[in-house]
């Protein structure tokens, strides 16, 4: 029994339950694992918490399950470019719990790596260090963040061996890596499966330890911001 | 004559020292990469590179290859991505030199308020609350007062916080500040702009 | 007749299940990877390295290719290469199934001692308190006595501690023990091995 | 001024001085800094902290430094193969603060990171936990360790381009990243030195913002365990 399942239904197959948490990968709409939310979203799993940096835009990305209600809970850094998510914050509809974005990736990070605190000076004197541990080091103060463990990581790579190693392409890396680590189950989705022996091993950006399903998908890869320059005239 | 944005741009271009790495924020920081100039300047992108590069001609745009405001981008010849956790570590890790960022809000001990209006507008921190807690140098780009004609330079910040005592320099469309001992130092004005102008525009105090 | 190196290698080996990531300890542990057999089995090696292949061919050793034990090796089609951070990162994080290692001393409670004698063999814990904190199973292998013949499976570890309540199963040169409540529970004999063998030569509590 | 030196000595021209912090990649001699630790030898700094997983062995990597009575102390996690480092261990000639390998690695890696302190299961009720803070989380017992933030690291890598990208050839990649990671200062020896933009910038194992200069040198790359299997007769 391989890692390679036939569809993103298939490979969330017995993974979702209402009221877990989900680590997503993906920066905006960079790197995103539009298969899996999709599929998601068909399963109609619900009162999610999903750990996330951004929660896509209205009709894209994780602003799907923001339609249909089934998130309860958001723990991002930002949630710009989409007006359903914002409106769904300030009615009340929908918690979120604000992270920091390197506090988010690191606490992502810290959890995969058994790691259950660590301290950081990011917020320090904000209201992201309310109720939380100060701690001195040096004469400095810092904060104590908390790991997150995740009941189900979902990521987007470019390519993954049938191991599961796997390759990311330029910034669409992100916070795929820090996700996968963090679940207690990480399904992955690729552009290209490649016979295991074909990626350079020094060239691995996560080793297939991390990666327990994967399926190859069809990826749609909008672009948030388009912007361009003009080329000089000849 | 006050400065515009793009005069706002090239002098806060003039703090960055050959070989530094810097994070630019969103908005007028952007257009501080125009005015380098020689200088040996490495931009990192929060989302994972170092080494970035101008907007891509059209139709070469990358859906895997944007900035932090997830603007399409182009890569240079000393280019490397990673990951958001490593990218944060050297944010927090303090190897980015500078960072020059937008602002609602700078208070006369240091205090940066940049990231939400309690019950109007609620973006979101994204990167702005490790960067200033992490890098060498935070440079504040903003107006010097508000559409109101208010100061943006305060006794103490009303907004929710991004940092405690994390500006070092603030440079607005009327001239330059340090965050000193006992408040805010004049250290350069705009072409044209009076020390009176900038006394009826600054709540803060200004030391000497 | 009590089992040897290979056939507690060989017994060791049953433990691993299909599709596991495994680390091996050095000294015999090392050998179980000859009786894996069918298994899907990922060997990691902490120096930073998942995918570890047997020793090269002569002549064809890399320096920059080698395991924990500092040996030789080669790599697999399988393989992924990390540094020292990441790679304890997975240990300390549970994606390791399984770690069998050597041990100087086993108490009942799980108490592991194999890294120091105070005094005469301080060699350094290396990877081992990572590997027995944060791996999924620890199993040990060691001779069921020491060459006085004094049982290494005791009431209460002497010598420093490698982990706390740490060890799940001891495969010995005697047999199969896994710690459980109030003691030790044989769990299989090797052939020929008698009971009262076993218990003449168990310090530890042997529960039912 | 670029980062390119001409060789080990000046490239650590101005950094070195008694009684420093020195963080140094490789494991075992398997990826070690060989250049940079002989002109420390021939520059004679004394009373020296280092920081790496093993000393080398009598007579070759950091070994050289013990003989030469310039290490006042070493956090290591394993000192065998070394009969001069255990000689003056036991003599009480030089001091030892054993440090379990994965906490070295991620004490340099935190250092590096801006996180002060982290908290781990390992070493938890034995010697290594003494005079440390523990702390539950989910019931369980974890203790508190600090980074390590070293005056120096010299690290040892196999290309990297002029700007510092680094490349990292099979396991000689090991402590090297994080050692970089936690010096304020961070020298490094390649093999060989190539263009920027000859090193896929996905391939990159360590951004350049990590390495301050940078030297070509010729590597012994000396084998401390040799071992081998037969080939089967045709």
């Amino acid at each position: 029994m391989g890692k390679i399942y036939n569809s993103a239904a298939e490979a969330l197959d017995g993974l979702l339950f209402d009221g877990m948490l989900i680590a997503a990968g993906g920066f905006g709409l960079c790197g995103i694992p539009e298969n899996l939310i999709s599929a998601i979203k068909d399963a109609g799993t619900k009162d999610l918490t999903v750990a996330s940096n951004n929660a896509g835009v209205d009709n894209f990305g994780l602003g799907v399950l923001l339609q249909t209600r089934q998130v309860k809970k958001m723990i991002s850094s930002y949630v710009g470019e989409n007006d359903e998510f914002m409106r769904q914050y300030l009615s009340g509809e929908l918690e979120l719990e604000f992270n920091p974005q390197g506090t988010l990736a690191e606490r992502m990070r810290s959890a995969g790596c058994g790691i259950p605190g660590f301290y950081t000076k990011t917020g320090v004197g904000t209201v992201i260090a309310e109720g939380k541990e100060v701690k001195k080091f040096n004469g400095q103060d810092y904060i104590l963040e908390e790991g997150i463990i995740a009941d189900l990581s979902i990521v987007k790579a470019w390519k993954a061996d049938d191991t599961g190693n796997l390759v990311f392409r330029k910034t669409a890396r992100n916070f795929n890596p820090p996700a996968a680590m963090c679940g207690k189950v990480c399904v992955v989705e690729v552009e290209e499966i490649v016979p295991r022996g074909s990626i350079d091993p020094d060239h691995i950006h996560l080793p297939g330890i991390y990666v327990h399903r994967i399926i190859q998908g069809e990826h749609e890869k909008r672009i948030e911001q388009r912007t361009v320059r003009q080329r000089e005239e000849a | 004559m006050a400065w515009d944005r793009n005069q706002m741009a090239e002098r806060a271009a003039q703090e960055l020292q050959d070989g530094w790495y810097v994070n630019l924020g969103i908005g007028i920081p952007t257009l501080v990469a125009n005015y380098v100039g020689d200088k040996d300047i490495t931009l990192q992108s929060e989302n994972g590179m170092l080494g970035m590069g101008p907007f891509p001609f059209e139709g070469e745009e990358d859906p895997d290859l944007i900035n932090a405001g997830k603007q399409t981008i182009t890569e240079l010849s000393r280019t490397a991505y990673f990951d958001s956790a490593t990218s944060f570590g050297m944010i927090r890790g303090g190897k980015i030199a500078a960072a020059i960022l937008g602002a609602m809000e700078v208070a006369e001990n240091g205090d940066l308020a940049n990231w939400m209006i309690p019950g109007k507008l609620v973006k979101g921190m994204g990167g702005a609350m490790d960067l200033v807690a992490g890098v060498g140098k935070v440079i504040v780009i903003m107006d010097h007062a508000n559409k109101k004609g208010e100061s943006k330079l305060l006794k103490e910040c009303t907004l929710p916080l991004t940092g405690k005592g994390v500006v070092d320099r603030i440079i607005t469309n009327l001239g330059v500040f340090d965050v000193v001992e006992g408040g805010l130092k004049l250290v350069e004005m705009a072409d044209g702009v009076t020390r009176a102008e900038i006394d009826s525009l600054t709540e803060a105090t200004l030391v000497n």
